[in-house]
């Protein structure tokens, strides 16, 4: 394979990767934007793949492939939304420690897949198999396009287009309208946007529950194009996106290029067997590494300015000052 | 009894075991839909007596023994969570620095001969706190000097270490298995406890996490060193005005905490029990029950002996569920419940203080 | 005159302090009307009822004599009622625009259409010379044009009904003139405002009538033209106090700072924050660096007590070089500090009061042994400093600090640097925010300091203070010494002149 | 429905790391298990240990005998040690032992009982085969992907090399093998990422011996046209239409025999048995039809030169750069 061939590669193989840890951590931000930590992304993705299997496993052909994994889809995201409503009612009601319940629900999430798993599956086992049609071999007309259409429009999930207007519309959403306003004055200066009368707890709420749907959501979207047996797990993704949103100074924009950077790692780390880099003789326990190691190093020099929402991770007291 | 209870220990007491109780109840439930549900899981019960016990209704006094097993890796993790927390930081990264601890005992534990073998676990147990001290080191000086989030960095390190131990196995590897390291030959000593739990779990672990436990409560509220690290965490800025270098002072909490649970790693990788490395990419799960310990024992390093004492009892019982039709999901749901429920407790003693209040005027 | 609010029977508890205490009040339509009162005497919280913050356990309010039940912000701005808080209320990385739209913002399907918000926003601005950077993010500009946000946010919501708290803490002499300009315009134009503060002259030049409360109690309300400062000063501590400072003259002795050529670079922008500065200060005098704020003042501190480092320049101290010593090492040898920002850096807020005043100390035999701390020791202090400072809070020593209020909190301060006995006492705006008795003894504190031949570097944007305490005045202008003066010979508006820029002449020393 | 006594379980697994749908050793045993009970209408159950400890290990073997055991099965060559100190605490228990037979951690002592069976499986000849019919039927660039460098995916990788090598010999014809171990036993984005790079440059078919993580490699697969995976352990052209062949073992059948012969009174206490083409132990499904050349005959022939002595595949290689080969380039990618 020669250099193009290799970089196509590795481009079009970052999607899988970076399009769920987008979507999810542009759910983070949004609940961190309204002033609410959530480390619950993790938890929230595996409750919301779980019922979106769930339904793919009952009736995976009651519809055609893409309106079944579209209605899988949303019902990840309005399971994530439901589960995540536990975190914002600790954080927000209860103004308890928000690592408390995040690392509640991250515990649960994983048990209680386990759980429900072994009472549908008809072994009682905690892998939950289903019928993996929904991958599109080209879309007509655009996968005939030089490139682009071999990168975008060939091999590709809807999942992969979603990720993108998630994208669009979320960057709309905070920059550009009122709602979005409202949740950032919540995550900076809660008593300033209570005091011009914004109800402060409930933008809380909205953001929670967004980062519920799109962790819900970014759960499905990362297991259904990677293996055809759900065990109830994300591998950590949920805290790579916590870390992608970190890394992405809480923007849209950037968090979508850190995820971007984050998933070119990831599949650099996965294609030491690629000839190209058989060549270079660099010993794989590198290449494992990559994503990590230069996460960390681009971090040491771009970190000198945190934009962290203020008041993230605080509940909102109205007579602290 | 009045002013017993408006103690804010007694109250924190109080509200913990409350949580408790709620994820008993809700393990309970859970059990009981579980049972009508499905044919195996019948006995919902035994499963729940199972649980309440530890499995000690089985597993007996053998049984006690692992569970102190298992309870000095997740003091050890949890006490390293649960130091930074006071000092203002989110270890998240206990994981990679326990498995960087444990990894570097065992190496030592099998290459070091040129030491006594009698002294060998002392070096060893000492390396690994030095080796955890260094990863977590890094997070703190990245925090300190490079202002870079500790959360991500050690996530980051999670990774790298998990990698890097499964890349280092084949120095230490088993002769007749590649992907496995030899057990150690130096262990810490069991001061005859394997004999009272009648098998070879139990060792001078667990009172060496105690110990270190109690250490830990003294230097955070007593020492000046304490109200050092507590003002760096607590206000960065003040405690640079008030001439202590928040830096250093960052960098040591998260060191600290690295080395304590690098100090874990060790505690199970040269146990009298033999755990070995594999290459298996997994990230240690004792560093993620570190959090869940230091949030059920509010960060207090008294409060985590007894957090830690009551997951391990917790993940005791989970292979005597079998027993009764059950996997030990229902356990984790229930500790789950339990964390969850502990969220209540602000709540919950901002009631009780009320509650307390209003009897006051009354009499 | 009819009145437009009528506060009646207002009692507001707060667990264990009874906050507001069967307040009745009148204001009139058209009238500018002071609260006046104690820290802590609750002006902020009848205010945050009236605003609908905070629900009175008693009482109620009426609006033009119908009963108004606000309960949260949005019912006082349907009365028309806005407020400037104490602590502003701006969101730091949001424009000037977005921070006046904010809670009241114009959509279009709920897409925000900015340009007739930004239309109205100007012309207001123009209207009330007001001027202020749309598009200018809060945290780039100074803490005066961030009032001038704050009143816009009223403006712009067409409130009529306008309460100041404690509005000129914060600002210089100059911003303070224009804001009662401003307050005038305000009221010729029909509006009313409620006005907090701490200071007697700005009532005197503004204020139609003034209500006197202390602890939580309305002792009086009464016009302002017929009361004397004395009395209003008495009817609010209730004890006479002294509004003049008594001090004799310095008698300056030997140099204990002396300053080269300091330079610091500025964390801003690329120039010097402060630019090769030199100055001496003699024990036994009282100098006072003055200027507007955002000359170099605070940064000239950080490099005084090494929070900054020095881009170039020394500092001798006791004839010792500074420059590269440890912000520990100047505190041990005698420096002491109160510092500029309170939150930021003179307090740990979750620790308690005790432990607060031992910041400087914690490490010395006095309050450790072999490195453990002495509980028994810390809180005896604490009680003693408590005692004679006057520090009030709720539970004594074991008060967690945030809880505080900032009066008190700032006495702590006080407390704690006084009592490491300093050499050198640098001083940044000690008094802000404090009421006249809280003034009145640190003012004499500070003299007493000079009066046992300690030297005292006050910094302060208060030109009254300035005038009155300071035995020799340095002003500062863009981040270098542009004048030298004694305060007896130099009049207000000279000083201004130096503080403006538009006089400057060679310091030599 | 709930009921009140306790219940008891005559036939017991305890797992290894992973659980009983682990698509390996464990699945494998377990269904040979839960066969046989059902069929006998026998109660039965399995236990999981509460870490990879020989102490927990041990543990549950007591909670399954504690609980009415008559037969353990302990799936993994982890279980060595356990077993040792569990035939003498349990003498009146039977356990079948696979994967191992037992010693103690430090291979220094080794001692089996009268009731303890174990069972070893040549994998080497197992991979032997599927590695020679792949190239017999064509494809010329192979890949190996390993869970883990543990004994017995080390014998299929090593066979599986050894296949290609005798079967490019007869074609003369030039093989490729890029040879990896995952380190892993779970689907993951990243293994399928890694099948897809390899795909990409050329491999035809891989043979993944990982468990549930050649779910992702059959992903992989699947989204390529002419991409092939070789299975492994049980017969898995079911889960996906790309899995030409598997490389089996008879876990289930010789567990399930295991049990017939424990109920009938033949239990083969004491004996260390290695399962090998020569009984059935080890092979390749009987369904052809995802092969173009390779078939039916061509498989009996090679199959009968594997019992009759005439190829012997090399199973105690300490690495597999180490085997001698002459039309097969090894890519190995990371160590062994
Ligand atoms: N949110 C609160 N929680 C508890 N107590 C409070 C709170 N706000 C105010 N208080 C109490 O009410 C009293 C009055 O406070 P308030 O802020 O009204 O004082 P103030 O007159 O505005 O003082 P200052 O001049 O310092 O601003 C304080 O002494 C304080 O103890
Ligand atoms: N979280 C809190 N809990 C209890 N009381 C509080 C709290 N926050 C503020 N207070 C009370 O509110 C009152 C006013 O506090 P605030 O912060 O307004 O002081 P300040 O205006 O900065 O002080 P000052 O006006 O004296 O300079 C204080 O008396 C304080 O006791
Ligand atoms: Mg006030
Ligand atoms: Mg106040």
């Amino acid at each position: 394979m020669n250099i193009l061939d290799t970089l196509f590669f590795l481009v079009k193989n970052m999607i899988p990767y970076m399009i769920p840890l987008t979507i999810v951590a542009l759910g983070g931000m949004f609940s961190e934007r309204s002033g609410i930590v959530n480390i619950a992304l993790e938890g929230i993705m595996v409750f919301g793949a779980s019922f979106g299997i769930f339904y793919i496993y009952f009736l995976p052909n009651l519809f055609p492939p893409q309106i079944t994994l579209l209605i899988a889809l949303v019902i990840a995201l309005i399971s994530g939304m439901v589960f995540s409503l536990l975190h914002a009612y600790a954080s927000i009601n209860l103004k308890a420690n928000q690592t408390i319940s995040g690392t509640a629900l991250n515990l649960f999430a994983l048990a209680f897949h386990d759980f429900m798993a072994r009472l549908i599956t008809p072994n009682a086992v905690e892998g939950v198999r289903f019928e993996n049609a929904f991958r599109i071999v080209k879309v007509p007309l655009l996968g005939d396009i030089p490139l682009i259409g071999d990168l975008l429009f060939k091999d590709v999930y809807i999942t992969t287009y979603l990720g993108i207007v998630i994208l669009i519309v979320a960057s709309f959403v905070l920059y550009k309208t009122r709602f979005g306003l409202r949740l950032r004055a919540c995550g900076e200066h809660p008593q300033a946007a209570d005091s011009v009368g914004i109800k402060v707890n409930r933008m809380r709420y909205a953001g929670v529950l967004i980062s519920g749907a799109l962790a819900g959501l970014g759960g499905l979207v990362l297991v259904v194009p990677s293996t055809v047996e759900y065990t109830g797990t994300v591998s950590g993704y949920g805290f790579l996106a916590l870390a992608v949103l970190i890394f992405g100074q809480w923007k849209p924009t950037k968090i979508f290029l850190a995820a971007a950077f984050f998933g070119l790692m990831q599949v650099i780390a996965n294609s030491s067997g690629l000839s190209f880099f058989t060549a270079l003789g660099i010993n794989k326990y590198f290449y494992q590494i990559v994503p990590f190691l230069t996460t960390l190093i681009v971090l040491t020099f771009t970190s000198s300015k945190s934009a962290a929402p203020k008041a993230a991770g605080e509940p909102y007291d109205p007579g602290k000052r | 009894m009045k002013a017993f209870l408006a103690k804010p220990t007694v109250q924190k007491i109080v509200a913990a075991l409350l949580s408790i109780f709620f994820g008993l109840i809700f393990g309970f439930l859970i059990l009981l839909v579980a049972s009508l549900l499905r044919e195996k899981a019948s006995y919902p019960f035994d499963a729940f007596y199972t649980i309440f016990t530890g499995g000690l209704r089985y597993t007996g006094l053998r049984g006690f023994g692992i569970i102190l097993r298992f309870i000095s890796p997740i003091l050890l993790t949890g006490l390293s969570v649960g130091f930074a927390f006071k000092t203002g930081l989110f270890n998240i990264g206990a994981s990679g620095q326990f498995v960087a601890g444990g990894f570097t005992a065992a190496y030592i534990a099998i290459k070091w001969t040129f030491i006594p073998l009698e002294y060998l676990w002392i070096v060893a147990l000492l390396g690994a706190v030095l080796v955890g001290g260094i990863v977590g080191m890094i997070s703190g000086l990245l925090k300190a000097y490079r202002n870079v989030n500790e959360v991500i960095s050690s996530i980051m390190l999670n990774y790298i270490a998990m990698i890097t131990v499964s890349n280092l196995i084949s120095v230490i590897k088993d002769a007749n298995n590649p992907s496995r390291t030899q057990p150690p030959l130096a262990r810490i000593p069991t001061l005859g406890l394997d004999k009272i739990f009648g098998s070879n779990t139990a060792d001078m672990g667990i009172f060496i996490a105690i110990a270190v436990a109690l250490l830990i409560y003294v230097v955070l509220e007593k020492t000046t060193f304490g109200y050092e690290l507590k003002a760096c965490g607590y206000n960065r800025n003040a405690a640079r005005y008030a001439g202590i270098n928040d830096r250093l002072g960052i960098t040591l909490s998260m060191t600290i905490a690295g080395a304590l649970s690098g100090l874990g790693g060790a505690l199970v990788y040269i146990s009298a029990i033999t755990k070995v490395f594999d290459s298996l990419l997994v990230l240690a799960p004792e560093g993620f029950d570190g959090i869940s310990v230091a949030l059920l024992g509010m960060s207090n390093p008294l409060g985590i002996i007894f957090s830690a004492s009551f997951i391990a009892i917790l993940k005791g019982a989970g292979p005597s569920l079998a027993r009764s039709g059950f996997n030990d999901e229902v356990v984790k749901i229930m500790t789950a419940v339990i964390i969850y429920a502990s969220a209540f407790s602000l709540i919950f003693r901002e009631k009780l203080g009320a509650l307390i209040n209003r009897k006051g005027t009354k009499s | 005159m009819i009145d437009v609010i009528e506060l009646r029977n207002i009692t507001k508890i707060f667990p264990g302090i009874i906050a507001n205490d069967d307040i009745t009040l009148k204001v009139r339509q058209g009238e500018i009307h002071a609260l006046l009162g104690e820290n802590g005497a609750g002006k902020s919280t009848l205010m945050s009822v009236l605003f609908g913050l905070y629900r009175p356990e008693k009482g109620s309010i009426f609006i033009n004599g119908q009963e108004a039940h606000i309960a949260n912000p949005n019912d006082a701005n349907r009365y028309g009622i806005g407020m400037v808080h104490q602590h502003f209320k701006l969101v730091h990385n949001f424009t000037v625009l977005e921070n006046v739209v904010l809670g009241v913002e114009t959509v279009h399907n709920g897409v925000l259409s900015m340009a007739e918000a930004r239309k109205k926003v100007v012309e207001l601005s123009k209207r009330y010379n007001l001027f202020v950077e749309p598009d200018h993010l809060i945290s780039d500009i100074s803490v005066g044009m961030q009032q001038r946000v704050e009143i816009l946010k009223m403006l712009y919501r067409e409130n009529n009904i306008l309460i100041f708290d404690e509005p000129t803490a914060v600002l210089t002499p100059q911003e303070i003139d224009e804001l009662m300009k401003i307050m005038k315009e305000l009221i010729s134009e029909g509006k009313t405002i409620l006005f907090i503060t701490h200071k007697l002259n700005e009532i005197k030049a503004v204020a139609d009538r003034v209500s006197i409360l202390r602890k939580g109690r309305l002792i009086d309300t009464v016009d302002v033209a017929t009361t004397s400062k004395e009395s209003l000063s008495e009817m609010m501590v209730g004890r006479k106090v002294m509004l003049e400072v008594e001090k004799k003259l310095a008698e300056p002795k030997e140099v204990i700072l002396e300053v080269k050529n300091m330079s610091i670079k500025s964390k801003h922008h690329g120039k010097n924050a402060v630019h090769n500065v030199s100055f001496k200060v003699r024990r036994g005098e009282i100098l006072c660096i003055a200027g507007i704020e955002g000359n170099g003042q605070t940064d000239l501190v950080y490099g005084l007590t090494g929070l900054s480092k020095l881009s170039s320049g020394e500092i001798h101290y006791k004839s010792v070089n500074l420059a590269d010593k440890s912000i520990r090492y100047r505190s041990i040898s005698g420096i002491a500090h109160i510092p500029e920002d309170r939150h930021k850096h003179g307090l740990v807020l979750d620790y308690n009061l005790a432990e607060n005043l031992i910041l400087q100390t914690y490490f010395t035999p006095k309050f450790q042994n072999k490195g453990f701390l002495d509980f028994k020791k810390i809180y005896t202090n604490a009680d003693q400093v408590i005692q004679k400072y006057d520090i009030r809070s709720g539970n004594g020593s074991r008060s967690i600090t945030r809880s505080m209020s900032g009066g008190n909190q700032q006495k702590a301060i006080v407390g704690r640097e006084l009592e490491t006995n300093p050499d050198l006492l640098i001083a940044v705006q000690p008094t802000r925010g404090l009421d006249v008795g809280a003034i009145e003894y640190i003012h004499k504190t500070l003299i007493d300091q000079r009066d046992q031949g300690k030297a005292v570097i006050l910094v302060s944007l208060e030109l009254n203070e300035v005038m009155s305490v300071s035995d020799r005045i340095l002003v500062m202008y863009e981040g270098e010494i542009v004048g030298q003066a004694d305060p007896a010979k130099i009049s207000q508006q000279e000083l201004g002149l130096y503080m403006s820029g538009s006089k400057r002449e060679e310091v030599i020393e | 429905a709930p009921k009140e006594e306790e219940p008891t379980y005559e036939l017991a697994l305890v797992t290894d790391i992973g659980t009983i749908d682990d698509k390996s050793f464990n699945q494998g045993a377990w269904e040979g298990v839960k066969q046989y009970a059902e069929e006998n209408d026998i109660t039965y159950q399995y236990y999981q240990p509460a870490e990879a400890t020989t102490a927990a290990y041990v543990e549950a073997i007591g909670q399954a005998v504690d609980g009415g055991a008559k037969v353990v099965v302990t799936p993994g060559y982890m279980f060595a040690p356990a077993i040792l100190e569990a035939q003498d605490l349990y003498p009146e228990v039977k356990f079948v032992l696979l994967d191992a037979d037992p010693h103690d951690e430090n291979y220094t002592e080794f001692r089996i009982e009268d009731n303890v069976y174990s069972i070893y499986y040549a994998e080497e000849q197992s991979g032997f085969l599927a590695g020679y019919a792949a190239v017999i039927d064509g494809y010329t660039s192979l890949g190996f992907m390993g869970g883990m460098a543990v004994p017995a995916v080390v014998r299929f990788g090593h066979g599986f090399v050894q296949g290609a090598e005798a079967a490019a010999v007869e074609l003369n014809v030039d093989v490729t093998v890029k040879y990896e171990y995952l380190n892993s036993f779970a689907p993951d984005d990243a293994h399928k990422t890694k099948a897809l790079a390899w795909y990409s440059e050329g491999v035809e078919a891989i043979f993944v011996a990982a468990g549930g993580a050649g779910l992702s490699v059959m992903a992989a697969a699947d989204t390529l046209d002419t991409a092939k995976v070789i299975g492994v352990d049980v017969d898995q052209s079911n889960l996906s239409d790309s899995v030409i062949t598997s490389a089996m073992k008879g876990l289930t059948t010789s567990v399930y025999e295991a049990l017939v012969d424990y109920y009938a009174d033949e239990f083969k206490g004491g004996v260390i048995e290695t399962l090998d083409v020569t009984k059935d132990g080890v092979g390749l499904p009987e369904d052809f039809s995802r092969f173009t050349t390779f078939n039916q005959a061509k498989y009996d022939e090679i199959y009968a030169k594997l019992v009759n002595g005439t190829i012997v595949v090399k199973k105690d290689a300490a690495k597999v750069m180490d085997l001698v080969l002459t039309k097969v380039v090894i890519t190995l990618i990371g160590s062994e």
